[in-house]
């Protein structure tokens, strides 16, 4: 039997659907994730399912106690899912794009991540916040983010990009029982995308990189949707002759080190991809991983393939620019093989 | 009402475009026409324009995601707004904004603002700014009912008060924060107590009839160059689409949607002004006229510039680096 | 008056004992026994006690910068408080947090903040965990005057306000945030009436009086676990000392000072309960031996407990990483 | 004549002082920067000068509408600077400590820094936000981190972080002249330091490295107060015969890669050190700078000295322990050399 197909989104409206069954502490927050909230009509209920629709159907199942429909306070009902942790609740709370952490980032970075250190162990946070990120969606400068490394430098969180709907299901059920905070990154260009997901539940482990192709000539280190990226420029470079090990990081904190190392010790020549700005980001961190304990098996220079030091671009033309391609990953890897 | 002819012609003028102007993108969106996120301001005419009529082009104004209304009413040319929104070259920002970031700083306007809750701040440093410099500029900041939980509304509330800063809030409440209704989201009665609460007369005003809103935002201006400190006016009203295009506008009926538009600002006005024989019809119709002509226009700008040069990307992130 | 001898007792015994607690840490300070900042509570004692006088262990409390008293207040062992705030291995976040981010969660204290206006978005998550597990537990907020201004604040105002969570909110208003005085800093005309306007009862309280405070949060905890919503009590106060120990105090004056040590909450309990002979002076005398023993004991325990290995350091980021 | 001394706050408030002289449309805000806001009483004018003193003394000369004492509001006062900066003044702004970023982030990060890219260069913001960076304090985890690597990710904004009171008031006459939002980082543990101070006014320009010392073996890239660290490390060194070249990274982005790849082509080693947690930071940074852009000069791995992946604590051996020291980065240049 062929197996169950899903897109990105149902993969993770299903990780919901399963935690919250199996679980009755996990509730979840955000901004219109249901719709029409307070109405009795039940035409309304669910007028929307999230601005994405990724929450679509669970206040049905779940009734508006568990799927909390907010007022636009991301600092209060953010921090609300920290206090709620703290109390023996598991909070899954949607920020709805990643370029609105500014307003809520204390309740993030100084509560939610500091809690346990600074009450010497004695609080777990297990919170996870999901936000989207990614541009391609037209939508400028502060819907299109994908600012994932301002949450990875800080101690206490967890971070964790899934790029096919597999590890999305996977690694949200994992993330929702963790007992620390998660951020949970959601790239919206990948809703619609498909693969096959089992409908029971399972669990990706927070910390192992996937690997989805393997490869003896070059390792390309990719997160989100510049797995699939990257994918294609292997097809390219595979034409030629050029395997590509491809390792998709799906966990930034914590993250495999390991696997990054494995990779170039087989290959000897590192390529990052990240949709995220250049400064203090993964890319920089991946080659810096390489620099230090990896230096004795390079034979070329790490390529970095980002997005450049600018804010997101509105226009079509200039925001295609702006997002890495695989034309750039292979023309990087042909430059050091 | 110590409006003149000129000021009567005025105000229809700018609520006439800035209807047309949002049907239109209406349409265009429905047409596949434009990019990205778009929330237009059909409805709420009588609020931006019944504000923007005391305001000078060196004053200031703050704006939300649901913008162009504000720009218009402020004086921004509309072609470099279509341009903008088609993502052209030749748009007020070259581009790189859009709807949701469309500006024009010489004029004033700082700005349409993705954020909820980001433009009250910036209304308080443009008004602090004008203050400082011991000019007359005033500063007028909208922002909605949703905008008006957002902590950022609140600090800049009681700023504005303490510093008896030249800004008048205004709050666009239109019932609805995407498919969130204020009888939902709104702790307290109402919006306007929030004002009186953190020091600033806080006044309800039907932002459906801009001379009720002309009026309201006249003391309030007056009050804020007179150096006595902010108001806040809640204007109530109603946007005619949907949260953003595209939004099938699952959340209401559309027997309310039918009655809100039964009492749209431009029949209002026309039958005001009709009624009291200041204008006549035939001013009117060929101020709609113009109107129509200015916005084929200005698509037929927006169409005929150049999307920019992809590599266009990289420049104006700084002024020097 | 619903307090039996036992509360009456309960209420006298933990005021003096943060008394007691502040006055010794004002010493140590200055003999520099304490590391890095500390904040006394000195002068505001009705308000923490007065607040958990009704609260249960399963109860949670949010606190501030100036957590100590809310800590006694909720019945945190001061043994293991006094050695956190030296810093040693046996305090009760194993040295770590130090007198900022002091806490016990598992007595339902959520940590000293060092974040003003970090605490009411927390609040606001226990109180709302205790909803939906359908438990009557509530939550007590702490925050100042100088945190009722934070856009955190009100947002979490409005929150609990829609939720009708089980909140009570206390804003302590010692007429000071570091050296800005309430005069400057607080648009409209008090803090309680934001509750009001965010749809709450917002009520004025005596800080001083530990009857009013008890009476105020009586009534508003009964509401919080009725499922009534939320409730603010903005408790007059001052507090005794500098805002972090090491404050000149240049900001107000010694005249302010004196007349608020002339009506002193403990002062003001005993001759409310030896006029009203509701207890003895023995007994409290008998208290306030009791509470100055527990504080000679606790510096003892935490003088000879060991600091903490460095390396220990690396230990309670996560719970698995 | 003896060059003048002064210390690393004095130089601050110097700088302050010449620049509101200079140009009328220069102003501060900030929380308590003078004292008792609000009364009249001459004996309270100037009660606190800040809650670290830095700005002690300014209301004297400039009076409350030039020295403006906030409420505790960080993103209506921040926002303000950001706004009256759009508006034709030059603000510059008190966050108190860096670790207070979280309640205002969104001003900085999506309004102050994207302004100018999303208005198509049609607006400037010439703003500049004081901070205090640091641990050292005993003051815990909230305010001692050194989080500039936040500020460095975001494109639009300029970050500084000087070590010296000479550059301390070069740089911030340069910031403050700047027509850019700049973040200038201010280590507290370093207020009490001085040094040689010009009493006129002077610029260090913003981008280029300091190099406060020559040496062929191996380059030690520092930041803010881990450069005075290095200087003693380098002083330990040289007694062993090994010299280090010293770079000091006064300034974060923009940047002076340059410099950095100079020296590393000159000794062919390189210590990074860092007081800022090392997840996507400007450790990784630096590394990744020499994995991409010097590889074929690297004779040895790079060596990475930051605080660890905690926050701060409290108590003093715990907080000893989180601040790289000499010791540590003697240890690291004798492992590679
Ligand atoms: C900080 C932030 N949170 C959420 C959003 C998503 N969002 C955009 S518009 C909107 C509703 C705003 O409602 P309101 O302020 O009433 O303005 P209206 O759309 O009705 O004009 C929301 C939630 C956002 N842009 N920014
Ligand atoms: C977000 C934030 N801003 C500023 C500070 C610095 N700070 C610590 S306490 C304080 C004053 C707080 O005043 P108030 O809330 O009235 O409490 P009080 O000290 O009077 O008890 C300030 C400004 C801080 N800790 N956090
Ligand atoms: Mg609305
Ligand atoms: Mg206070």
């Amino acid at each position: 039997m062929a197996e169950r197909e899903l897109t990105y989104r149902g993969a993770i409206n299903e990780a919901l659907r399963l935690e919250m069954r199996r679980d009755e502490s996990v509730f979840i927050m955000g901004e219109d994730i249901a719709g029409a909230p307070g109405r009795d009509d039940p035409e309304m209920v669910d007028a929307w399912g999230g601005v994405l629709k990724v929450t679509e159907g669970l206040i049905n199942e779940f009734g508006p106690e568990r799927v909390r429909d907010t007022p636009i306070t991301e600092s209060a009902f953010i921090g609300a899912g920290v206090g709620a942790a703290a109390t023996g609740m598991r909070p899954v709370v949607e920020l709805m794009f990643i370029g609105f952490m500014g307003v809520t980032l204390d309740q993030i970075i100084n509560q939610a991540a500091k809690m346990r250190y600074m009450f010497g162990g004695k609080a777990k946070i297990p919170l996870v916040i999901r936000t989207t990120i990614g541009a391609g969606f037209r939508a400028a400068a502060q819907h299109s983010d994908a600012t994932y490394s301002t949450f990875v430098h800080f101690p206490g969180l967890k971070v964790v990009a899934p790029a096919t709907p597999y590890d999305a299901k996977g690694l949200l059920i994992s993330a929702i029982r963790d007992d620390d905070p998660v951020i949970f990154c959601e790239n919206k260009v990948l809703y619609d995308t498909t693969g096959p997901v089992p409908e029971e539940d399972y669990t990706v482990p927070l910390g192992p990189a996937g690997h989805p192709r393997d490869g003896a000539d070059v390792t390309i280190v990719a997160i989100s949707r510049m797995v699939s990226i990257s994918l294609e420029a292997a097809d390219r470079l595979a034409a030629d002759g050029i395997e590509a090990d491809v390792v998709d990081l799906r966990c930034l904190s914590p993250w495999d080190e390991d696997a990054i190392i494995g990779s170039i010790e087989k290959t000897g020549r590192l390529v990052v991809v990240d949709e995220d700005n250049p400064r203090c980001s993964m890319a920089s961190d991946v080659a810096a991983l390489a620099a230090s304990r990896a230096l004795g098996y390079l034979d070329a220079p790490v390529q970095m393939i980002t997005a450049p030091h600018t804010p997101v671009p509105f226009s079509p033309p200039l925001e295609d620019y702006y997002v890495p391609k695989a034309d750039a990953i292979v023309e990087a890897v042909r430059a050091i093989t | 009402m110590d409006l003149d002819r000129d000021k009567l012609l005025w105000i229809y003028r700018r609520m006439r475009q800035i209807r047309e102007f949002e049907n239109r993108l209406h349409e265009d969106f429905a047409a596949g026409l434009i990019p990205g996120f778009v929330h237009l301001y059909a409805g709420e005419e009588a609020i931006a324009v019944g504000v923007c009529a005391h305001l000078d082009d060196d004053d200031f104004i703050t704006s939300t995601h649901r913008g162009h209304g504000h720009c218009i009413a402020k004086g921004v040319e509309i072609n470099g707004m279509m341009a903008e929104i088609r993502g052209k070259a030749s748009g007020c920002c070259k581009g790189k904004g859009g709807s949701m970031h469309i500006a024009d700083v010489d004029r004033g306007m700082l700005g349409a603002n993705g954020i909820v809750g980001g433009g009250p701040p910036l209304a308080c440093g443009a008004g602090l700014s004008g203050r400082i410099r011991g000019s007359r500029q005033a500063t007028a900041c909208f922002f909605g009912d949703g905008g008006s939980n957002q902590g950022t509304t609140a600090e800049s509330l009681n700023l504005a008060a303490v510093w008896k800063l030249p800004v008048v809030f205004i709050c666009e409440n239109n019932r609805y924060a995407e498919t969130t209704s204020t009888d939902y989201s709104i702790g307290g009665p109402d919006i306007a107590g929030r004002g009186t609460a953190f020091g600033m007369p806080g006044i309800v005003v039907d932002g459906q009839d801009v001379f009720a809103v002309y009026e309201a935002a006249g003391e309030a201006f007056r009050r804020a160059r007179d150096g006595e400190g902010p108001t806040l006016l809640e204007c109530q009203t109603y946007r005619y689409f949907g949260h953003f295009e595209g939004d099938e506008i699952k959340y209401r009926t559309r027997d309310e949607e039918a009655h809100y538009r039964e009492r749209d600002c431009l029949e209002n006005f026309r039958s005001v002004v009709l009624d009291g024989e200041l204008l006549e019809a035939e001013e009117l119709d060929a101020i709609d006229r113009e109107a129509e002509t200015a916005i084929v226009d200005a698509v037929a700008f927006a169409e005929s510039s150049p999307l920019p040069d992809p590599a266009e990307c990289l420049n104006d992130v700084y002024v020097a680096y």
